[in-house]
């Protein structure tokens, strides 16, 4: 695909949405039995499933910690989930995706409730449109939440970019979707601990003036609170049915 | 439950008739597939067996023959037991029971010639290479079956992508050839009862496992698992079971 | 090579034999020193070596258990006994043998007698011309004898396919050799604890219907008594030597 | 020392505004940075941030473009952290923080443009592929910025190999071209204060880290690492400061 | 037996001028060599040295040479220590020790030119490639010397595939050309008896071990192995010693 | 490069060298902070590092032994070392070196005054110029009498090679460089315990008789003797200064 001419025009991305527009959002809980907790979540046509397993028995011996529990979150894609398909097993990137997500929800989770354990956050991309890792993180947050596991907040996230119309002037969008991720000038991955309004996980490649930046950033803040409340939605449905 | 217990109790209902789920010997659980849910694959499905779910996708490209079958397409089969989808499978590299899982499956579609790999030939020489590769969802026993099943229906409704001036082109180009239909049945013995389908709790205290793959009421692919044995008779009895099987299955594949 | 127009012309196969005939086989026992057990089988050109060590201490630990050893069969080709050369360490083919012959073993040794010990059962093919799996079972099969480990029975095994004529009539036949196995229509690897008729292993790769299939294996049946008989000479032979 | 006791030593100097080593909160360490130190690699790097210690260097090679970006040369940044460096780093295939820091570096490089890549394209449709590779010697802290600086350094004073009739041709040839300069200025939060340039004690014990990529007064990445969390403030105030330091960090790069 | 216990009473033989098994210092356990013992490979050989038994094994191939010599053939060596063959070995990936068997078989065979490499190009740009591999059937010491042996009884009876139209045709063609032959010695050092030829038992209490390749008289390839140390003497001693088998070892080969 | 119609002419070696001279040499203790001990030596272009750290717990807890230390070397070379670059981490290459560089300082070392611990000598090779294996010896030397490591000997290395003229006739030289490694007749790797004289590294590829190998020794040995002072002079200059 060849880079487009625009990726904004007329107040319109090119999926028609607004800037500060998400794309249509899903959450489905409980979606793998043999998991503590689990989640589905869709942003467009990405489209992540999370489990989690644990506290448990920690393999191997090494890793215990006598005074909390080790959460890991394993970050993968499925092998059809791109177009080209990806070689099976972790890379450098998933490798690093792990280890971000990882690191979002240690200071969130309850994790000295339980010394001498494993938490495992297992989170496949069934299917890639950009904002892979926010969407798991999303999924991985209610699945936390699913398997009753204490947390401090839950941990909501969205991706925002910067974007260019067909005059080269340049705006900020939430919620990057493919084409905006490999063709726009910015993309960020940003997620806080709700309730207490914490940045947890950050990163971005691209290039941005620091104004630019608060600018996506204040949409993105405003674009969670829509996330959290789908997050929080899910979760009710599930325990009213339970 | 220890599994001295769990088979204990599993023996005492097999004795009377019944399964620990309440199904007969010879009843597959519910079986249901969704395709076209992975729209960036060429194929996919999602394949639920009770409460096994698994997701098959098709990726093609474009590659080189082996040497010995020039003009010929290459179909590898993978899979994956994802630690996602039962606590007791770890990750890493693939093991035993996924490379076992995987070759089966494999035996199954490529033996029953379902896909015309010599019609995967290219102008230049080249040739395309199909990639089918199972992930597990949830992994609740019989995943042979289930991967099977999903393999066939991915393949089925895939579209191969374009190639053109050396190029793979990833549009959604004429239907993959696939001549025909393939589906295996895999059966558990414990203690001398053989039955259908085994869930999780029958294979983690079954003696054997055989999985017999068919096309057309013929048999394409056998694979004996497990630590026991089989009687000549349950074999044969397995092969009448099976091949009866078949036709139910097969609906599910359109 | 080509596909050649018959596989059996005139009551004869490409290398001359009847349907149920054997190739010429040759069983060796004590062929590795160091070894508790070690015997070295013959079927025509394929040539395997099968050695057993054990019981003994078991690595790692965390596959120890406490009621019986762990029989463990390790199947894998020298780099220059087929073709094409084959890379050096076990693929998947090799992991997938592997498997099926520790599990044709397991309900056969008295693995009880010996708790918290493993019991390795090295199996090399020398020379390939198709029927490895199963030359290298019956030569496991004997060097397990030979290490003096208690089995229920021996495990004797036996290939059968289905070949063509001219004609295109087709034939089940027992001992698969390469063009056979390579062109044939199925290919059958097959084993019983003889004692007790019991199936320890089975596969198939091809198209047959269950008639042939029954055909086949009666044919099977009978040549498992050769191949039985040939086990039991070659390991009296060694302990009236020894 | 405990980590706690250290922990508890380091954030009672803090409240009164200092550090363990007796630097000011926005102070770097002392950095100097030698290039051309090893002939074979066609460029490289020393860089020293106090006792942090980084060698950096580039290879290139003629390779395959990537099938979506035809004509344009390829980058590649790696990072070893050394067992020879700290008595904490292991031997072994990299573990996920080298992963991490190779990829942040690689971020800031790639993002800023600094490697106009599609120049780096040949006639044959080959492509230059550049490795750049980082090594600690001594680690004590921000190795993210020690290794930025130094692939910078590296990239800067690279000589290209020539390319004749297909082949590599090891003499230095023309300069590698090289259109700007990023650095990059990495934070560590600790119970609260936010201080620039954090060596290993403070590493060992803060809550998170904050890394920013920077070109021409513009942020081209950044990473958040580490268990803890920033505010919305603390971001932007390291934002400002990080901007301030571009400056000082660019004098070290001629 | 501890090994501590086993290396005293092997010392005590020693100081009477005695060996474990009853040979003298300088005496090799029967050798023999058997060819021609793999249909499938393009050479091979079955080598005893006493109850030590190697298999060495040559497939041939066509590949790219390596950059920096075009039109060369390419000559590799590989060695499993297999766990069939002794009960210490491991299974798995090559460990250090087979690593060095094979690189020092390898260094004997290269550096005494017998196979010329210059002479296996290919018209088309490609070259043979000898990979020459070593399995050990049983292990009982001195796997160098039996390994060379091997390897060099192995080459002198390939025969090459043919190559015709870019493809290699498995039926063997003319003789691979060797041009002369090459031997290895390997001493063990106890306590300052050197002893030629050690088997198992002294391998396991030996110093010092050193290994000494030989073409025509001449040193090709030397290699200190073990723990411990040789004396300037006891160098000199090995290569007088060593030259003389070398003669007693080529009439192994043909 | 072509192959040179000579390696030495009127005297002297490509790079001016008389047959017995040693490139310029230079030996820097103490250059990596973090270790117990370190050194930097230069044999002309030939940079290597070593560094050491332990006595220290050894893991995999299955290499513990209890009368004694294990001395590991860990020989690598940095990627962009050589011409061309060479993958990151150990090939069978370094595998091999690092085993005799292990081996030569195993009797040397007191091992035997640290039992159950793991002393790991790290030798990085920075820039090749040929010797890198013996150049890294005597920094690593150097890097363990830094640590205070006791040893009954410091361990001393020189190269030395067979060279020819353009007349065809050979000599022995000492200190090989690259184009002698490359286009020579032999290449040996040669190391002492200094004090007994005792042989601890010896590895040769080439082709020589036994009296060019003696003539090369001697050679050999007496530049030996000038690398050692310069080993000793390295480590009271920095036992001076500290």
């Amino acid at each position: 695909m060849e880079k487009p001419e625009y990726l904004f025009k007329n107040g319109k991305r090119l999926d028609g949405r607004k800037l500060d527009e998400f794309r249509k959002m899903k959450i489905k809980v409980d979606v793998i039995d043999n998991a503590e907790g689990s989640a589905e979540v869709e942003f467009g046509k990405t489209r992540v499933v999370a489990a989690v397993y644990g506290p448990r028995e920690l393999h191997p011996k090494h890793l215990v910690m006598s005074d909390r529990a080790l959460l890991r979150a394993h970050y993968d894609m499925l092998s059809f989930s791109v177009e080209d398909r990806k070689r099976p097993g972790p890379g450098r990137r998933e490798v690093e995706i792990s280890k971000v997500l990882s690191e979002a929800f240690r200071s969130v989770v309850a994790l000295d409730r339980f010394p001498r354990t494993g938490i495992d956050v297992f989170v496949k991309v069934v299917q890639a449109d950009a904002s892979t890792r926010i969407t798991g993180l999303n999924a991985a947050s209610v699945a936390l939440a699913h398997a009753g596991i204490p947390m401090r907040s839950m941990v909501t996230g969205v991706t925002f970019g910067k974007i260019y119309d067909d005059k080269g002037k340049t705006y900020m969008a939430v919620d990057v979707f493919k084409p905006e991720d490999q063709w726009g000038m910015a993309d960020v991955a940003y997620a806080k601990a709700w309730n207490t309004g914490e940045v947890v996980l950050l990163q971005m490649d691209g290039d941005v003036t620091k104004e630019e930046f608060m600018e996506g950033k204040k949409m993105a803040d405003k674009a969670m609170e829509y996330v959290y409340k789908e997050q929080v939605k899910a979760l009710k449905s599930v325990y009213e049915v339970e | 439950m220890s599994n001295n217990i769990l088979r204990k109790n599993i023996i005492d209902l097999l004795k009377g008739g019944q399964r620990i789920d309440g199904r007969g010997l010879d009843d597959f659980r519910k079986i249901s597939i969704q395709t076209g849910v992975v729209e960036k694959a060429e194929g996919s499905a999602l394949v639920n067996i009770g409460s096994t779910q698994v997701i098959v996708g098709v990726k093609m490209d474009v590659g080189e023959p082996f040497p010995d079958t020039p003009g010929e397409g290459v179909l590898m089969t993978g899979a994956e037991l994802t630690a996602m989808s039962n606590e007791e499978f770890e990750r890493g590299p693939p093991g035993e029971d996924a490379i076992e899982i995987a070759r089966v499956i494999d035996r199954t579609i490529r033996e029953s010639k379902v896909v015309p790999v010599e019609k995967l030939g290219l102008d230049d020489g080249k040739v395309w290479m199909v990639f089918v590769d199972m992930y597990t969802m949830n992994a609740d026993g019989n995943l042979i079956d289930a991967g099977t099943l999903g393999a066939m229906a991915a393949l089925m409704t895939a579209r191969m992508p374009k190639y053109e001036d050396g190029k793979v082109i990833r549009e959604p180009g004429k239907a993959l050839p696939v001549t025909g239909k393939a589906v295996a049945a895999t059966f558990a013995g414990i203690n001398g009862h053989i039955l259908v389908d085994p869930e999780e709790r029958e294979e983690s205290v079954m003696d054997a496992r055989l999985t017999i793959g068919m096309r057309d009421g013929k048999i394409v692919a056998l694979q004996k698992g497990g630590n026991g044995s089989f009687t000549d008779e349950q074999i044969e009895g397995m092969f009448d079971r099976a091949l009866a099987h078949e036709k139910k299955l097969l609906k599910h594949l359109k």
